[in-house]
């Protein structure tokens, strides 16, 4: 059972969800079995968690032959890389079958099947494997924006899927050029992660592959200017999905890069980093600002989560470990403060039946636990230290003074623009006179107090304690930035050539 | 010789194609396609003496079956047409117009 | 480091205050609004922290105080923080000669206002909520103190800026209130990017050796002078946020929104001066970088000079006392900038004493007239509140610099540095600035206690405060008397107690004394304040009415429209931007490629469509014009 | 020599049954010079000594599917005003042979280059029914029966298609 760990991880979601599609269960039978699904896996990623060693490799590896000719395996594990993202897509999960109730059955298995696509896209370690997952990520969230969204979900159901999928083709053409470039460097046919890295990729066709691998993943994450289908999926999504898009799936588009782009293609990371980076801050600033224009909370917090995903990525260009690990740990940090902030707007949403900042007022005198554990949620989204926000955003903007100092006064601001539109939001929605939307407001009831009370320790104890993640964290980062610093620097290269660090080593 | 033979059902070839093209009425046009049929079916002839294969004459068979097949739905259609437009004008099929 | 002395109760000290606020937080979210508790128990509760918590800082002191004076300092690290690469931040803590002093009258007086609170805020249906965030400042502030390093610093730092926002805006029913919650935060995050900066800056250049003060000042040598000035000036935009200077002054006059205790306690007496514990904190960095030292002296005074002209125009009780706070908060960087590191923190500690007394003093007559708090309105109080009269004047006294009390020393020790490290200009001004502290001094004392009452009906409602309110203000005009006479310097025969228990924190040259220097600062502050106090006695001492503002006057009364200065260039634009980033940007410009290419689909589509006639007879034809070109095509190639 | 002839003769007749098919107004003239076309083909099969086939041309091509077009075009008795006006029919014609001739030109071209063979008669059962039919059902079997379902769903389609009207009514 254990060395197959990952694969229950991947595989019982994903069948179980298809299952349950086919056979005649209740709704709510489905969303009991759905939520026993995702313990399940929250169980096998605590025991995962629990048992890794931190080495920095990968572990629990699971490797079966699938097109032997090409080189093509099912091949997952994880690394300190893989780990903290799996943790948040595990430990996050469950929250989505305990609070809404959904129209259909369906949806409960659309969530499903987005749990198993994203684990197995998380825990790839082959590119064949992770293209599936990612595709297959894709398919339920089309199908419930599609048919559980909004009013305009045709519209931003077409937007994201359309906007994904260009992506998604322009990493398949880069990963198979990689595949090739593999072939005719080592003349064997491999599809491993671990094995591209020790690739010498140069000239136009590798910045092209750099550019297309970065296009799938900067649409995901999203990276300014490839975020405009976010607002409009973040707002027409039903709010477990838009937590769920926001807390995971735009993390998988991070880790993405680490994981595929970052090893890969050193030379051209290191050469456009800059421009990357730029593209980063630059978005910050601009969802930062563009939230305070906004009308609609939910609007606005997909802005703001847009606006987070900037740093976040930011951190991966800066190069080095701070940034890095911030990065890293920004990913759960982010996934436990804007993700959370987008439940309790669902449960806004729920009680007052508006969307609209301006016809709300006074929720804090009504529902002080609400109001409570949103302002936490809201400060960690803020970086107010003591928070999960902070770790993350302090070594990303620490890492950022390293790399280059405009960016970091850049990246700074968002110290100023996140308080911004958060406290204008907090005011109107929980500080003034209540009214007649609010009058009656319910506070959390015990059964969401204790759903949401895990989470809201979680952000504290991140904050205050938060050596043990990085500790995890940490090593893999190091190793990783060990990795660009001798594809970097051609002496250290040559050397390593001669080596062996070509050879098909796995270490 | 039989590159003769060859040229013949190129020459009728072209002038099937040529009727496809240039008419506008349904029996022509239809009839011109037969005739291209024919054409093929020489060369498969032409080609079956010159390897003195008999696949050639087999094909041949098969091309008349799906003639005939093709000849009677064909008609069917062009039955069709007449009684609903009274035309036999290839033009009144524009459905696919974009 | 080789001889680490390690007592494990410093933690305690700000953990007291936090678990209050835990305790007394879940109580009061979990109950307000089904079985609301008692006042009582909430009083408790929250006095205990504090309680404890000045205990302990207490004993820290003696306990540091028996140390030999090399080396003189406690730490503790709890845990490590997070490490990652070169960086290792503890959460650690740090007793030396510096943090105690704050850490002694930070605990002291945040207990004596916890105590006041409980008579001040009688009766408020948010009783719980206002001691809980209390608590949760009282825990920040002392982290901030007692931290040993700049990123735990960094968590008080913004603990206190959190809790400040949370006072300032308790009153969240009226929406002025939190807007001047939201500007505080706001702006005190501005002035936190430039410390976060300025912290990174700092880590890169010499933090790989240990990111704790102690070995930062070690390594600071290998500081080069550029990144030492640059490090020191962005450190200073955060002091600028969170002290009140220029240009991010303008959010603390509009804190005076949060309850009265609160504008003493954070607004007055604690917060606002850890802008000058940070750079008296960071003062072996400052001292290598002596622009960025007379940039804070300037930026000081100037802000002194202009809370000083704001003061004397305001009408509300609160913002004359806000803006003297800003003052003096100048004069405090004018210190720190001329490198009287100690004198800075002197004027901190004494500030506090009669800083924290007049608001409270002002609260009890805020109070008394049932939350006025025009000074027009108020009158001839005198006779009502006698106990509030004698120790407000006390409060006034100090404030305005005069001679035996403690304001004037501390205020003419930084004078008197200021002349004698090299800066006149800072001096002259400072003096200025001390004639007009005493004119607004009076001006508002002369307005609320003497004269005659000229709101009758509020005036015949007002009575003396209750103990639990007045007995605070009592000890806190003792201290105000009596903290001056723990800095006495030699001219006056004393011994610089202060300084010299300082001296092991800071790094700090003290110039040769000069007497006649020394004489001539004494003489020029006694003569600002004989004037400025003589000006107020002869417009206001007999009563007055109130002027109508004319010419400059109406400019300073309305804070020569700064505020709407920043409003009309920061905040508009910003919104502006915003709302066009919402209108136009975001569908037209950042969407155009999607836009774009969408548009050009439909383009191909219509250039297309040309082709699609429909007519069976036009495809085949295309067909055969596609099978000649192929022909044409390999006919070339046959061959 | 005779053989030759023949295929001349066969060949002109093939070629201007053909011509005339396209440039025939009136379909009826056309079918009946495709009948002519055909039936020179059948002559030509026979040249090549495809017995079989010259027979199948002769019963299956312009015995039964001609015949069936002609029924045709009496049954639905067009009329000049029932046929499309064709006005640029000659620009058509010319267009077309503009175009059609590079394929023409190419295949003939194709065609030159193959090896020169004699067309004479062959004996021994060359084309015969019994060998055909042994190549037929041994090596051609599934193609053969494929085509018997085309048969058979064409013969369906063609049903439903004309039967239509009986449902209208």
């Amino acid at each position: 059972m254990f060395e197959h760990i990952l694969s229950v991880m991947i595989f019982l979601p994903l069948l179980v969800g298809v299952a349950l599609l086919i056979l005649p269960v209740s709704k709510n039978g489905v969303r009991i079995l759905g939520l026993a699904v995702a313990v399940v896996v929250l169980v096998c990623g605590l025991k995962v968690y629990a048992d890794y060693s931190g080495g920095g490799g990968l572990e629990f590896v699971e490797k079966l032959n699938w097109i032997e000719g090409l080189g093509i395996s099912y091949h997952v594990g994880v690394d300190g890389i893989s780990l903290f993202v799996l943790m948040a897509a595990a430990v996050l999960f469950p929250m989505v079958f305990m609070l809404f109730t959904a129209k259909s059955k369906a949806y409960y298995c659309n969530l499903l099947i987005a749990l198993g696509a994203m684990v197995g896209a998380i825990a790839a370690a082959d590119l064949v494997v992770f293209y599936i997952f990612w595709e297959i990520m894709l398919l339920p969230i089309f199908f419930i924006i599609g048919l559980y969204g909004g009013e305009n979900r045709i519209a931003a159901t077409i937007k994201i899927t359309i906007y994904t999928i260009a992506g998604s083709l322009c990493m398949l053409a880069a990963l198979v050029y990689v595949a090739v470039a593999h072939h005719t460097q080592t003349g064997v046919w491999s599809f491993e992660i671990a094995r591209m890295a020790s690739l010498e990729l140069q000239g136009g066709f590798a910045v092209a592959a750099f550019v297309g691998m970065m296009l799938a993943f900067g649409i995901k994450i999203p990276l300014f200017p490839l975020h405009t289908w976010l607002p409009e999926a973040y707002t027409e999504a039903p709010y477990s999905t838009t937590f769920i898009l926001s807390a995971i799936m735009a993390k998988i588009g991070v880790y993405g890069v680490i994981r595929l782009v970052v090893p890969v293609f050193e030379v051209e990371m290191a050469r456009y980093a800059i421009i990357l980076a730029y593209c980063g801050v630059i978005g910050l600033m601009y969802c930062g600002i563009a939230a305070i224009a906004q009308k609609d909370f939910k609007r606005m917090l997909a802005f703001s989560s847009a606006s987070h995903m900037g740093i976040i990525a930011l951190g991966i260009f800066c190069m080095n470990v701070q940034a890095l690990t911030g990065t890293l740990f920004q990913i759960v940090a982010h996934a436990t403060s804007t993700g959370i902030l987008f439940l309790f707007l669902g449960i806004l949403e729920e009680r007052t039946e508006t969307r609209h900042i301006d016809d709300l007022g006074g929720v804090a005198y009504k529902a002080p636990v609400f109001a409570t554990f949103f302002a936490i949620a809201m400060l960690a989204s803020c970086g107010l230290p003591g928070t999960s926000g902070f770790i993350g955003e302090f070594l990303i903007i620490l890492g950022a003074v390293k790399f280059n100092m405009v960016i970091a006064v850049l990246a700074g601001t968002s110290v100023v623009i996140g308080v911004c539109y958060m406290l204008w939001l907090f005011q109107r929605v929980f500080f003034e006179e209540a009214n007649s939307k609010t009058a009656n407001f319910k506070d959390l009831s015990a059964y969401e107090t204790l759903v949401f009370l895990p989470v809201i320790i979680l952000i504290l104890v991140m904050g205050i304690y938060p050596q043990p993640f990085i500790a995890k964290i940490e090593p893999a980062a190091q190793k990783h930035i060990l990795q660009m610093a001798t594809q970097d620097n051609p002496q250290l290269a040559e050397r390593l050539d001669e080596s062996g660090l070509l050879k098909l080593t796995n270490d | 010789m039989i590159a003769d033979y060859l040229i013949l059902s190129i020459i009728l070839f072209c002038i099937g194609i040529l009727g496809v093209v240039s008419r506008r009425n349904v029996f022509t046009v239809f009839m011109s396609i037969e005739l291209m049929l024919n054409a093929a079916n020489l060369a498969f002839i032409a080609f079956s003496r010159l390897h003195e294969s008999m696949d050639g004459h087999v094909l041949a068979m098969m091309v008349m079956a799906v003639a005939a097949a093709e000849a009677a739905l064909a008609l069917a259609v062009v039955i069709l047409l007449h009684k609903h437009k009274s035309k036999l004008d290839t033009n009144m099929f524009s459905l696919l117009k974009g | 480091m080789e001889m680490e002395q390690t007592v494990t109760y410093l933690v305690l000290i700000p953990l007291m205050p936090l678990v209050g606020a835990l305790v007394i937080g879940l109580l009061h979210m979990f109950t307000c609004t089904t079985r609301p508790l008692s006042e009582r128990l909430y009083g408790i509760l929250g006095v205990t922290g504090p309680v404890i918590a000045t205990i302990l800082a207490v004993k820290t002191f003696f306990e540091l105080k028996g140390m030999p004076e090399e080396g003189r300092y406690f730490s503790q690290k709890v845990f490590t923080w997070f490490n990652v690469g070169e960086l290792d931040v503890a959460m650690g803590f740090l007793a030396d000669p510096l943090s105690v002093l704050m850490l002694l009258f930070v605990t002291f007086i945040g207990t004596l206002i916890h105590f006041y609170s409980i008579g001040y805020m009688a009766g408020d249906e948010n009783f719980g909520k206002f001691f809980a965030y209390l608590n949760l400042f009282l825990g920040s502030m002392l982290i901030l103190v007692l931290a040993d390093g700049p990123v735990v610093m960094f968590v008080g730092w913004e603990g206190v800026g959190l809790c400040s926002y949370l006072l300032i805006s308790f009153y969240s029913k009226e929406r002025d209130n939190v807007l001047a919650g939201n500007k505080a935060f706001i702006v005190n995050r501005i002035g936190d990017l430039g410390f976060i900066l300025g912290m990174s800056l700092l880590f890169w250049a010499i933090g790989s050796g240990g990111f704790d003060y102690l070995s930062l000042r070690e390594n600071a040598s290998a500081l080069a002078p550029g990144m030492g000035l640059a490090i020191c000036l962005l450190l200073f935009v955060g002091a600028t946020g969170k002290s009140a200077q220029i240009p991010l002054y303008v959010w603390l006059p509009d804190a005076m929104a949060g309850p009265t205790p609160v504008s003493a306690l954070i607004h007055a007496a604690t917060m606002v001066t850890a802008g000058v514990y940070m750079v008296a904190r960071f003062s072996f960095l400052y001292v290598q970088a002596p622009l960025a030292g007379a940039v804070v002296a300037w930026v000081g005074i100037l802000t002194a000079l202009l809370a000083a002209i704001f003061g004397m125009f305001q009408k509300d009780i609160k913002k004359v006392l806000a803006y003297s706070t800003v003052s003096q908060l100048g004069y405090m960087f004018a210190g720190v900038g001329v490198a009287a590191y100690s004198a800075g923190i002197f004027h901190v500690f004494t500030h506090a004493f009669f800083k924290a007394l007049l608001f409270l003093g002002a609260g009890s007559v805020i109070c008394a007239l049932h939350h006025q708090q025009d000074i027009w309105k108020m009158g001839g109080l005198k006779a009502k509140m006698p106990t509030t009269y004698w120790t407000m004047l006390i409060g006034c006294l100090a404030l305005a610099g005069c001679p035996l009390l403690s304001g004037f020393f501390s205020k003419d020790e930084i004078l008197y540095m200021a002349l004698a490290n090299g800066y006149p200009g800072v001096w002259l001004v400072g003096v200025l600035v001390a004639a007009m502290t005493a004119y607004y001094t009076f001006r508002m004392f002369f307005l609320v206690f003497h004269g005659s009452a000229r709101d009758e009906e509020a005036y015949a409602h007002a009575k003396e405060s209750p103990k639990v309110m007045t007995v605070p203000l009592v000890i806190l005009a003792i201290g105000a008397v009596f903290a001056g006479y723990l800095n006495l310097p030699a001219i006056f025969g004393g011994h610089q107690q202060v300084t010299h228990w300082l001296a092991g924190s800071l790094v700090e040259h003290h110039p040769h004394a000069s007497l006649g220097l020394e004489l001539l600062a004494i003489a020029a502050s006694i003569a600002a304040f004989a004037i400025g106090a003589f000006i107020a006695y002869r417009k206001f001492g007999q009563g007055a009415e109130e002027p109508e503002f004319q010419g400059f006057a109406k400019f300073a009364y309305n804070l020569f429209y700064v505020d709407q200065f920043y409003h009309a260039v920061i905040v508009r634009p910003y919104k502006a931007f915003g709302a066009a980033i919402q209108r136009t940007l975001e569908p037209y410009v950042t969407d155009g490629h999607v836009k774009l290419s969408s548009l050009l689909y439909q383009l191909i589509g219509q250039a297309f469509k040309v082709f699609q006639v429909g007519y069976v007879r036009i495809y085949a034809i295309y067909m055969v014009i596609g099978l000649s070109l192929m022909s044409l095509f390999l006919s070339q190639t046959l061959n | 020599m005779i053989a030759e002839l023949l295929f001349s003769v066969f060949a002109v007749l093939a070629i201007i049954g053909g011509l005339g098919l396209v440039l025939a107004r009136h379909p009826m003239n056309g079918a009946i010079c495709l009948v002519m076309t055909m039936i020179s083909l059948a002559g030509l099969y026979s040249l090549l000594s495809a017995k079989l086939i010259f027979v199948l041309q002769l019963i299956v091509y312009a015995g039964a599917i001609m015949s069936l077009i002609l029924f045709i075009i009496m049954f639905l008795n067009i009329r000049k005003e029932d046929l499309p006006k064709e006005e640029w029919r000659w620009a058509y014609y010319l267009g077309g042979i503009v175009v059609i001739a590079p394929v023409g030109l190419l295949m003939t071209k194709a065609v030159k280059a193959l090896p020169g063979s004699e067309a004479s008669i062959m004996g021994n059962g060359f084309g015969g029914v019994k060998e055909v039919g042994v190549v037929l059902f041994r090596e051609w079997l599934l193609p053969f029966e494929i085509v018997s379902i085309l048969l058979l769903v064409s013969l369906v389609g063609a049903v439903v298609l004309a039967g239509k009207r009986r449902v209208e009514q």
